[in-house]
């Protein structure tokens, strides 16, 4: 199964594009591509939640309904070559940007050969060194900082590398938002910061996090665009995405885009949202689903047939089932190597470049 | 006399101070309809509205900062940091301005606040979830400190940070919130700060701890008794201003000490307790003051092995405990 | 000599005004209050200057180019009821609020009874309870969110305080103003913000340290007014103020005001500006002087003519020489006291309500 | 040898490391035309030229933050604090992010950087530039701090701290700045982290220091000469990781320590030192480990009385070492 922009574009090569492919400059297998990530993305979020239910997993943070943001924004960025610097909610981010099924699944287990922390961070804090898909932490906007860091060193070094960064909404309040776009719009990095705005930091609603509507209404304050997108449009985000990733590869400087999305679970498995919004309010986030929307989308475009549909949908069940229970199985990290990795100097980390889990 | 849990006597301690002092406000991250992600300010917001219970934006510097503003317009803000974890955004407006704001302007500005803050490990919250910070604020003049570990105790604390002029850190172990429970008067007492508690008195050994090692020095203190080992153990309670005292007058009777503490070890708050008995009650230490604490990783790892590998538990302590009793 | 609207509002009564006076909505006294303000703050920050180079003041950091802005934007603000939150540059500032001369000395020649702190702080550091003037720290930007919370009180004790707080713009890049800012935004809350933008920030140029040209532009991220106004026109900034403390006393929220001023000194007297100013913009930058333009003005509209010119002239000299030598006068801080006021409970400051400081 | 100033020294590594190496950058507030506000950058625009030597704005997060990202990107930022008193708002970017890259992310990432950043008092600049801020570092996991005393060990230790792996806090006293000199070589040697220095043999008592007080020391240990005390005087160099071999075996031999720090007694870095020879050398010590350090006031006052009145003196520290040695 092709997970991802690069590889579909490689096996696909110029193969005839549909009506709406063509309109957005993308082949037919590209948009299916597309629709397998954000499927794909899907099952694996609903898996963990499965498997938290099951006391396999303690704890889950999700990204249903930003998916589709996700997706879209990040498919045109360059593999292995640029970066991405996510937040909790990137699972389909950094699917997208080449992690796998079985590399999230190791992080809900907490497995040894984890390659987002060797099991010592919760399940969320997704990275991989050889996917430069920089380590999460959990405290927010503190990534807009190392992102902008990693545009300066690309442009110090003349290296064409874009920077992806994300974080919610509540997030783009903290003081770490305001330095870090300030000196990207300074230095023109090629720096795409990414807010994904799901109306609610856990509890608090956006009118109680944000002065404003639209949080893209700051960029003018840091002289770069600002884009607002739906994000449950997911051809209208990789046509933002796109758009900000070559200004930025062009040197045209930085980009701030905010995806509306919405927030289809509860902020985290520890939380109860229904305290805190309403029963209408929680069945209209669901016609924001990004999911069904883009599946009538590349239905209704005939891009996609039952054909498709259930060999995807086949493919995404073995690759969940492959995944959860290949990572299950893996070993728990020996608590003889809990002292590793303060400093330099300890033997390299097992799974750095994992083949296993590829 | 009413038993209640950690979390239950902090949530009506506050409760009852607002409904006192009208002065007296909460801020902070969901501390409003969610009531807390502990919920520990659970009905404040139905009770007080939000005028008085503000869920802020996710920025601590604000939250902070803007309580230091309020403090100083005469109400008492009781910020929440939803996380002690996530207390460093906010670390310059509590150290380079609360702190110092009294001093600075000569006594003529204060900030009476308490910025209460869940801490600790042992609850499978990973590095960003699970940390001990008071030794980042035990080092400051102008702040206060304080760890309560029983309901009781919660409570009786609680009211006093809340009532004390100056700017209180008030640290609350979240394995404690609901694991332990404890009688507590419905009376207006109060616990003075800067009084450590001799919770288990004893005439070998003084373990001195706080926080959920308080509960653990009291279960190795058990363990040990075993052995024929009188341990006496402190509950610290008040880190900032410490009661040297209580700790003095303890260990000049057993003669030895072991002080506990979850943080990794070096330059964590129990080396100023070493430091402080190692030079004020030499004449009197019959071996070395020991320290229990946890190792020098940069947090608590998440899974379940590594983090039973970093967290000091009562077997730890009483191995300790043992040694140095027959030292 | 009245040195402050207020006073001079009292005594003036309803005194014809002249047409300058009158387009503005002031009295002609009042007019003269205001440059009796400015040329006081100049000569007494002169006469810091003096001082430092007679080897009596270690340090000095100045407010030089600012007066008129800070004297304008300031003057419609209630003493003794409202707050001013300032900062290190804003001696014009405490002086329109209710600080005398005496008192600026006092922090110079870090006296006992040095309202501002005692002599424990560095002189520029102003601060005084009784003015309602918060003590002000070192750290930049930190105190706009001290502004805000003083705000919020006032609103939450449903008392019509307006808090008028100032800062550089390079300080209004830090986090603390973007937090600041947008928790103003969301509530409303009765503060100004000033950002007294000199180009620089101790040697750093505006366009290394902001991405836009105005910090203005960023009010409308935050839900509020922004604007800009020329800091050496002491009248378009009255205008400015008097607007923005308008609508927070009235509930309708924060204004952020950006006066362009010029610095007209180094940085501090640590600081050497020929290093990285040029000789042509060191003279540009004297053209905006806001002290000789406000003084033409208004001698032009007939206001100031050179009799009131020479009385406050003197009453200038006359008040700088005996605020100097008075203060000088005073003890230093006793180091016996040195550890008091770390916490509650220490005797009360010598210097908190002290009449001779009056 | 040529005898340089401390700074000279600084400035001279700096300009070298970054001609050895070219993805040494150096950023911060005021480094560039102006060279900083010390002058330890003066030249490096004007050699490397706005894309390695970069004013920042007046933002430390960022500054840190950012360098973080530099130094995952293949770059060894050289970030300078204007000065250490404003490092706070960056605590959570050096605490959070910069301590953990390593650990969390199991070995896979990494942040190589030296953060400078001018320290101390005695130089006139009141309670926001004048601070001793290690004590907040040294607890920290993951970071490495470093303190040097002279030209010699400030030009090796930077070199070791630019080369260096992880993290480093370097922090330069300020009144060391062009008040010492020294004869530094000018060969490419360096001085690695994690070693003390004696500076000073002695039998009878341990004097150990650093920064300012490493000198501070030194005279006091002149003055007790007259006494007839001798005294060995240890400059730490290297707070963390510490070099616990050499104290100790020290300690051991004199049996007797004053530890000195500039900063407020209570939780100061000398206490872990102070609880690390209580715990490790008791059998050894024949009188109390003492500490000589500065009063807990949330700064150092202005005014010169009260500046006097705050720091520790040779004479202090002298008074100390003859109370012990008398023990
Ligand atoms: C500095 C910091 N403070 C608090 C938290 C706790 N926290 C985790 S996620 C979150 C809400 C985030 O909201 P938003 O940025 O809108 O992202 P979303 O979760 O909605 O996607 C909070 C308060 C944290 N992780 N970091
Ligand atoms: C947090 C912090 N970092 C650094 C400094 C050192 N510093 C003092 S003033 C200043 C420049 C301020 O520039 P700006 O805000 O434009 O105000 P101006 O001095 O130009 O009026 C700097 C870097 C400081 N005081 N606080
Ligand atoms: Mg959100
Ligand atoms: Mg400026």
């Amino acid at each position: 199964m092709a997970t991802t922009a690069a590889d579909a574009r490689a096996a696909v090569g110029d193969a005839p594009a549909g009506d709406l492919a063509a309109k957005v400059g993308l082949t037919d297998q590209q948009l299916l591509d597309m629709y397998a990530l954000i499927a794909l993305t899907r099952a694996v979020d609903e898996r963990m939640w499965i498997l938290n239910r099951a006391g396999k997993v303690p704890f889950v943070i999700s990204g249903q309904g930003h998916e589709g943001a996700q997706v879209g924004l990040a498919f045109e960025l360059r593999k292995g070559h640029d970066w991405m610097v996510p937040f909790y909610r990137s699972v389909a981010s950094v699917l997208t940007f080449g992690m796998t099924a079985r590399e999230i699944m190791l992080a809900q287990f907490a497995r040894s050969i984890d390659p987002s922390s060797g099991g010592r961070q919760m399940p969320g804090h997704y990275g991989a060194a050889r996917h430069n898909i920089l380590s999460t932490s959990s405290p927010v906007a503190t990534q807009v900082l190392h992102a902008v860091g990693i545009a300066l060193a690309a442009k110090i070094r003349g290296i064409d590398q874009v920077v992806m960064t994300s974080l919610g909404e509540g997030a783009s309040n903290q003081g770490d938002f305001h330095e870090g776009l300030n000196f990207a719009g300074i230095h023109r990095l090629p720096v795409v910061t990414v807010v994904e705005n799901n109306g609610y930091a856990i509890s608090v609603p956006a009118r109680l996090q944000t002065a404003v509507e639209d949080v893209a209404d700051r960029a003018g304050g840091y002289a770069m665009p600002g884009v607002v997108v739906d994000g449950a449009d997911v051809l209208a985000c990789y046509r933002a995405g796109r758009e900000a990733i070559r200004r930025a590869r062009a040197g045209e400087g930085p980009t701030l885009i905010e995806a509306k999305v919405t927030r289809l679970t509860g902020h985290s498995s520890d939380d109860q949202q229904t305290k805190y919004r309403s029963a209408e309010e929680l069945a209209s986030g669901k016609d924001r689903d990004p999911l069904p929307r883009f599946r009538s989308q590349l239905r209704d475009a005939g891009v996609l047939d039952d054909e498709h549909e259930s060999t995807i949908a086949a493919e995404i069940k073995a690759a969940v089932d492959d995944a959860t229970d290949w990572a299950e199985a893996q070993p728990e990290p020996d608590p003889a190597t809990a002292e590793r990795h303060v400093y330099a100097g300890d033997p390299p980390d097992p799974s750095a470049g994992q083949p296993g889990a590829g | 006399m009413p038993v209640r849990t950690y979390i239950e006597a902090i949530r009506e301690t506050l409760r009852e101070e607002m409904r006192r002092d009208a002065s007296v406000i909460v801020l902070g991250e969901d501390v409003g309809k969610k009531g807390g992600v502990f919920l520990a300010t659970d009905g404040l917001y139905d009770e007080f509205g939000e005028g008085r219970v503000i869920d802020t934006p996710l920025t601590e510097s604000l939250i902070i900062g803007a309580s230091i503003g309020v403090s100083v317009n005469g109400l008492r803000p009781v910020p929440e940091i939803q996380f002690a974890d996530f207390i460093f955004p906010a670390f310059n407006q509590i150290v380079s301005e609360a702190a110092r704001m009294r001093y600075r302007s000569n006594g003529t500005f204060s900030c009476p606040m308490t910025i209460r803050a869940p801490f600790g490990g042992g609850v499978h919250g990973a590095l960003y979830h699970s940390q001990s910070v008071e030794a980042f604020f035990t080092h400051v003049p102008g702040l206060k400190v304080v760890v309560p570990s029983t309901p009781y105790d919660a409570r009786g604390l609680l009211r006093s940070s809340i009532r004390d002029d100056d700017p209180v850190l008030f640290f609350e172990h979240k394995k404690l919130y609901r694991s332990v429970r404890g009688e507590v008067p419905d009376s207006d007492y109060s616990v003075p700060l800067g009084r450590a508690n001799i919770t288990r008195p004893g005439t070998q050994v003084t373990i001195v701890a706080y926080g959920l090692m308080a509960h653990y020095a009291l279960e190795a203190a058990e363990l040990v008794e075993a052995d024929g080992i009188s341990a006496e153990v402190i509950d610290v309670r008040t880190l900032r201003p410490l009661d040297t005292e209580t700790l003095l007058d303890s260990v000049k009777k057993t003669g030895k000490a072991v002080i506990v503490y979850e943080d990794n070890r070096f330059g964590g708050y129990g080396a100023e307790i070493a430091a402080l008995l190692a030079e004020e009650a030499f004449d009197y230490l019959d071996g070395p003051v020991t320290r229990v604490a946890g190792p020098e990783v940069p947090g608590v790892p998440y899974s379940h092995g590594l983090e039973d590998w970093f967290m000091v538990d009562p077997d730890r302590i009483a191995e300790a405990v043992r040694r140095l009793a027959a030292y």
